[in-house]
């Protein structure tokens, strides 16, 4: 089976995340930050503020002890 | 149409953690699922959480599953992987777990050659039970059973289980990674990987220490806590493969 | 197949393997060490069959907990100390439901205590086993040739109530050789063991083993659900022996094991001298046959329990009994096997209205 | 019938063993059996018995208080042991390492000088059969040649010892018949 | 001294430095966590003091044996798997007759269960604490306040009966703050502990601290030693309360520790419609009041054991009874605490002439 | 007027041992009863037993005594000298004892620096039970539990507790000797006077394991068990001083 | 008098020393008290909350099935303890964070901003003793001095937080007066 | 106190012996050999046959694990 998916660049879901921050410590290119708003859980979730800048390198990705991220080049 | 870059593994269950934010059981259990889909080995394995912050494991992966009693994990996987060798068995514990009461136990899987895996997630302290001292708790620390510091004139050094195991002669896989920055949880990766293709292999005992943070009881943001394995644990816990099973590439 | 003289632990060894057991766990201990050595021999000639010394009796429990948990027969067998050592595996065991036999041949305690025979660990075996709301079926062979027979049902037992079952012996009963045969069995239906932990191929739910309910109303309900177990087990699995109980008697003996064993000497010894004297034998002592030792009673004046033990079984007999019968209690204990002419004794006393010795 | 036996010595006297061919040949003549080992803190060094019952009937207390059967093949057995005969039982004394004997008038007492007899045969470990040989004349527990088969049986995987102990038990069984 | 409010946990750990308590050996486990947090701190503020985390509770027990048998008086606390664990030790200690305390912060059972309030540990702790002839004095609070008041009778108990004691707890106790005075207790005058092995300078027999007896005579001996004391405890240690039970009450309901408590509102309630029920609360669990609740049974047509397990003291009460009164049993387990208005429900079912709910 | 070349030490009851003829176990409890009269240490040393055949040790020496239970007699030696750091205390175990059953408690005494003296008997075996296999067994040994001789594949290889013992951090006395020889049990009396002398200076941790015969398990005589010693358990089991103390002249 | 209060929020909210400020004013009015926390598998990142009773009689059940205040710091305690109040009984409602209300109609619900008034105050971690200002002024469940002195007693040590936290139960006080 | 004894050379406590021969092994100048006779726990014990070749060397007492033997000089 072929993955299709539709987008490209980093995907987060916002009702996974739980703000730990790992994965702005984690983008080499400055992608990402938290939002001021909260989540159901009452977290601040992550967001990708510069989407542009993404390199599609996964980093964010494998760092977030959620599995909130995808990414796709 | 797009390339996956990184997806959620399939033996990974699609359910929240209990876990608190940043901490590292999370990353390693991804590890531990892309490991399975990789191998694509899901439909044999069957794991063994500890009791600790991990003892809900057996929700977060698509494959069967034990919850053992505390530090007893290594029995239990020694009793279903004698019963059924054809299982790909992996154990999951905390340093707690696996140094302090289950001590016993690991020494004698290790030394005994027992084909399965352990993942052992190092954080220095009892998470679940609320922050006690472990053996692997810092000189100096303070937990809420050393609350003067761990000191080391009265209680010793920290326990060093890579180092420990590697002095038995039985072959195995030993190996002690970090996941407080992407390039060790890459690194973390390659040695989970490796540890379970030596089991799919029937090669020996495999093993390897995740140095990881529990951000909640050390009182830290989870950034902060990874800048804690850098800079305090790495100088105590070095990385690396302790070793090889005999003939083994990768021997270091 | 003809009978052959064997040790007990040796014929309950021999027996196991036969019940289809392929797995053993333990660590050596007097009076039992005749089960690990015969098993080390003979287990790995037995197709799957795996014996494995583990480094304690904490680490046996927990190794029966995993091959039990992946569907397969396994035993462990001990004694004293170390069948306290696996108290905490076996609460386990009881709260993940899975089918384990635990042979325990009594020796004397507390503590190192002694090597000889004893019944001392009733109270353990019966009720306090470990922590939570569990039981185990116990059952307490008096001949070799019964262990053997006992040892295969245990494995029966165990896979039907998804239960640890306990094997009740003592050093005489490990000990001591007899002529036994190993009838073959006729194969009892078992419910599948479907919640084995075999690996998650997608066409069941996943097996997860496991006796952690984090939710209070689960764990109630798991509770329950072994306490139905274990109201089950007392409909369908009593079993009791009666000797001389047809006609009438003034004094009714209750003792289990090799006590009772002796105890039929006595009341052979009595039936010469005109004294007729029953005895009431339990084979499973949890579940324990209250209603038929309450009809037994009926005929006797006075109910006389004897142990091994300071008195143990002792508080089941007064359950059973409710106060419609008065008790009388003769034990030794620590390792001292109470003797037929001494038994006598004491029931000569309590035939003359008086009280049996307090020890 | 019921023939009830201790029999006692030093480890490594065999006495386990003198025991075993006993309640085999019960087995064999399809009586009831029971065979028990000391077993415990005196072995190790120490003393060594076991005990042995034989019966037509199903055998109850396999714990014997007086026993009407002892054979002794060694002194302190016989100080433990000589007192619990039953009244009118036999005493088998091993002459051979034992240079008393016991006072009491209400039993028999024999004695066989088993040491010796198994040495001049060749091997004084045979002790113990010639000690069975004449235990066996004297009581009559068990037929003799269920007792020569049963040696012959059990010794079947080390032939050079069936000669040896069959001669032994023979002639301890010769010598107290 | 002025009241403070404090967690059940915590009050008991201070309590036991008042009584002396010098050494501390333990492993955490909630819902015990604040005794060992505690004593932590505070025990090496102690002249002689040490706070020591084991490496396991099999351990701790352990090192409870070694610093008993020097003389000093120490203290164990855990849970659950943890007190299974601790199973072989205490039967050694018991075996060697060492004074030691130890506290049972009781969560749900069996495996790990889980972590809220429970009594499913009763049979354990009355019974099967260990292999052999051996039990431990039991002793339930219902408060904060009581609980600290026992923990310090608890060290003195020990010694004077040389023997184990638990306090058997529960999630709740251990965790609620109430206010609690700590008493100055008045000196217990107590045997001084020649027994202990403090160095052999030839001034008396060598100190041995063991529980071996190859001699069977000589175990059976330590056996019946030690029963004799259980005797002596049954005589002079019982402690129990009495609610409501001047008057007249058609029902009498059993319960101990929490589930106690929330009797005494159960009874407040029924009082105010009219309703009178009495209440029996065993403080001492083993050696348990028989005749004392057998006393208070007699004015009741029914007798109604409340427990946060699927039964167990239940045992006790019917051996109390000895069939003089029904029984009828309602419990709640694995975490759930029985509300006073489930339990009302309940009796007004026995006033009725109907069966409790079976679960 | 004669001087006295060998005499029985004072700390020795004057007793006979149950154990067999040429057991190791004898010569060891005289060098520790040697070793206690010459530090003076009689009045204020206590001795913790094993189970195991030394379990009867308790009457074999002048000092006052426990009797562990199996595998925890460092608990029980932690527990006396953490309620009296002023005696002297002693633990004398066997293999199976401490090596198996007892690892956890092993380590966790040995890496806490508990300051009392470990002897350790390694004959291979566990010797009261029967002889069956012990984790030190050596490879292919015949016991009544590996009746076709130890399998390394199926269960490993011995277990060196000097060596893993060692790997630990915290500061110790680690050596081993061996009882085959009269030269062997003069340098074995030397480790421990050493592990003893470190104790009474409140220095370290002190372990001694002592490679021992039983003759009785191994189905041999004395002499042949000692050459045993010498010939087959030596390649494996190497002599010498693993490990002293920070600062100590003796440091290997 | 008996006064049962379940407070409830998240973990960090600051429930439990609610709680135990109004079972410190208790025990210093000499009523008795009992304070249970939630303890369990909920607390880990989830709700937390604890039970408090003040009585001039003694306390027997500490649990309570329906007590006669309950006051909510988060939503989700709203959906979990606002149909257990006792008929006639007392919600306490942070508004700050809840934007709904329960719909009973037999029951007192009343509402407090506690977050906004904390923050506006300077610290929105003071948003607990604005509700328990509020909750006293409302059931007079002890005397709010002696809330005040317990609140300096208790922070004695940190005495930057007096000031801050004093104000903030005043201003809930006067808000709910 | 001062030890006054009598005897030199290698004393032997045949009771407590237990013939294990290691003292035979241990010593140096073949002084020693088994008894033909047995004690009275039934051992054959060890003896000094050639006492006269003895160095007081000791190694035969610290050899015995029955501390059977004492060496004076
Ligand atoms: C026998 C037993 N003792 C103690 C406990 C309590 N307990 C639960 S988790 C835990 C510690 C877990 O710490 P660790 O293994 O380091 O895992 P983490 O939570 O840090 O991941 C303890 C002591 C228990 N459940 N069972
Ligand atoms: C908990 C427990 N398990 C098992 C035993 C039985 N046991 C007594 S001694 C022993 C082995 C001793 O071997 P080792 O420690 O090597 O000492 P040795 O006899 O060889 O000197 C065992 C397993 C016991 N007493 N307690
Ligand atoms: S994929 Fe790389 S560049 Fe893109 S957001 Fe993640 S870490 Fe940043
Ligand atoms: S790493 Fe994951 S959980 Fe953490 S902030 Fe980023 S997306 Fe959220
Ligand atoms: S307590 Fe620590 S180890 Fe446990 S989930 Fe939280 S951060 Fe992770
Ligand atoms: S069995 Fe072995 S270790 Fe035990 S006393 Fe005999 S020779 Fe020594
Ligand atoms: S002292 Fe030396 S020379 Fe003399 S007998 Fe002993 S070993 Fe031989
Ligand atoms: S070493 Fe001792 S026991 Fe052995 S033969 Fe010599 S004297 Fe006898
Ligand atoms: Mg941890
Ligand atoms: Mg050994």
């Amino acid at each position: 089976m072929v993955e299709v998916e539709t987008v490209t660049g980093v995907r987060i879901d916002k009702e996974r995340c739980k703000g730990c921050e790992l994965c702005i410590g984690a983008c080499p290119k400055g992608v990402l930050a938290m939002s001021t708003k909260i989540n159901s859980k009452g977290y601040f979730y992550a967001e990708a503020v510069h989407p542009e800048n993404c390199i599609k390198c996964g980093l964010c990705a494998i760092s977030c002890p959620d599995v909130a991220i995808e990414v796709y080049r | 149409m797009s390339k996956v870059v990184f997806k959620r593994p399939k033996a990974l269950a699609d359910v929240v953690t209990h876990y608190c934010p940043g901490c590292s059981h999370g990353i390693v259990h991804r590890i531990v699922a892309e490991c399975i889909d990789e191998l694509g080995i899901q439909e044999r394995t069957v794991g063994v959480a500890p009791v600790g912050c991990s003892v809900l494991a057996y929700n977060y992966f698509n494959v069967d599953f034990f919850e053992a009693s505390h530090g007893r994990a290594p029995a239990v996987a020694t009793g279903a992987k004698r019963a059924r060798p054809d299982l790909i068995v992996f154990a999951y514990q905390g340093d707690g777990d696996l140094a302090s009461i289950g001590m016993a136990e690991i020494v004698h899987a290790c030394n005994r050659g027992e084909k399965f895996t352990v993942i052992f997630i190092n954080n220095t302290v009892y998470g679940m039970t609320g922050g006690q001292m472990a053996p692997t708790t810092m000189p100096g620390q303070v937990t809420t059973t050393s609350p003067y510091g761990r000191d080391v004139n009265q209680i010793g050094w920290p326990i060093r289980m890579c180092e420990l195991l590697s002095s038995l002669k039985t072959d195995g896989f030993i190996a002690r990674t970090s996941a407080h920055s992407p390039a060790e949880i890459i690194k973390t990766k390659k040695a989970i990987k490796k540890a379970f293709e030596l089991q799919v292999a029937n090669r020996c005992f495999t093993f390897v220490e995740v140095l990881s943070t529990c951000p909640t009881n050390w009182g830290m943001m989870p950034i902060q806590a990874q800048k804690r394995i850098e800079e305090e644990l790495l100088p105590y816990y070095p990385l690396g493969v302790f070793k090889s099973p005999n003939g083994d590439a990768s021997k270091s | 197949m003809a009978k052959v003289l064997m040790k007990g632990n040796e014929a309950l060894a021999e027996a196991a393997i036969m019940a289809g057991c392929k797995l053993f766990f333990g660590y050596p201990i007097t009076p039992q060490n005749e089960i690990p050595e015969y098993l080390s021999r003979r287990l790995p000639q037995v197709d799957g069959g795996c014996y494995l010394q583990a480094e304690s009796e904490v680490a046996a429990a927990n190794m029966l907990y995993g091959a039990a948990g992946v569907g397969e027969r396994v035993l462990t067998s001990s004694s004293g100390p170390g069948i306290s050592l696996m108290s905490e595996g076996l609460s386990y065991i009881a709260g993940a439901q899975l089918p384990v036999v635990v042979v325990n041949m009594v020796r004397g305690g507390p503590g190192l205590g002694g090597i000889l025979p004893a019944q001392s660990d009733y109270y353990q075996a019966t009720r306090g086993l470990g922590h939570g709301d569990f039981r185990v079926l116990v059952l307490a062979p008096s001949t070799v040739q019964e262990a053997a027979d006992l040892v295969m049902d245990a494995f029966d037992l165990a896979d039907k109530y998804r239960s640890p079952v306990m094997v009740l012996g003592d050093g005489l009963i490990g000990q001591m050789m007899e002529p036994v045969e190993f009838k073959k069995k006729e194969k009892v239906e078992l419910p599948p063991k479907t919640w084995a932990a075999t690996g998650y191929k997608g066409d069941r739910e996943r097996s997860i083993i496991n006796s952690l309910y984090l939710d209070p109303l689960e764990l109630e309900e798991n509770s329950w659900r072994l306490k139905a177990r274990y109201d089950a087990m007392g409909r369908d699995e009593l079993r009791w022996e009666l000797t001389n109980c047809e006609g009438d008697y003034d004094v009714l003996i209750t003792a289990y094991g090799s006590t009772a064993r002796i105890c039929k000497t006595v009341i052979e010894t009595l039936k010469k001298q005109g004294i007729s004297v029953g005895l009431f034998r339990p084979i499973t002592l949890f579940p324990y046959p209250y209603k038929q030792l309450r009809d037994a009673a009926q005929k006797a004046k006075t109910v006389f329990c004897v142990e091994m033990s300071t008195g143990q079984m002792l508080d089941d007999v007064k359950l059973a009994l409710e106060g419609s019968r008065p008790t009388q209690f003769y034990g030794r204990t620590g390792g001292i096997i109470p003797t037929p002419d001494e038994i006598i004794g004491q029931i000569e006393k309590i035939l003359k209205g008086e009280e049996v010795d307090k020890r | 019938m019921t023939t009830e036996l201790i029999v006692a010595g030093f480890g490594g006297q065999g006495v386990l063993l003198f025991g075993k061919f006993l309640a085999l040949s019960g087995l064999k003549e399809e009586k009831e059996v029971v065979w028990i080992p000391s077993y415990g803190p005196e072995m190790r060094g120490g003393t060594c018995n076991c005990t042995v019952v034989v019966s037509d009937d199903p055998i109850g207390s396999p714990i014997i208080d007086a026993p009407n059967t002892v054979v002794v093949m060694n002194k302190p057995s016989l100080t433990k042991f000589g007192p619990r005969v039953s009244s009118d039982g036999l005493l088998l004394i091993n002459s051979s390492l034992i240079d008393t004997t016991s006072d009491r008038t209400d039993i028999k007492i024999e004695t066989v000088p088993a040491n010796e007899i198994a040495l001049e045969l060749g091997n004084g470990r045979a002790a113990n059969m010639v000690a069975l040989g004449a235990y066996i004349a004297l009581t009559k527990a068990v037929k003799f040649d269920t007792v020569l088969d049963v040696i012959r049986e059990s010794f079947a995987k080390k032939k050079e010892f069936i000669d040896l102990n069959l001669a032994a038990a023979k002639r301890g069984y010769e010598l107290a018949s």
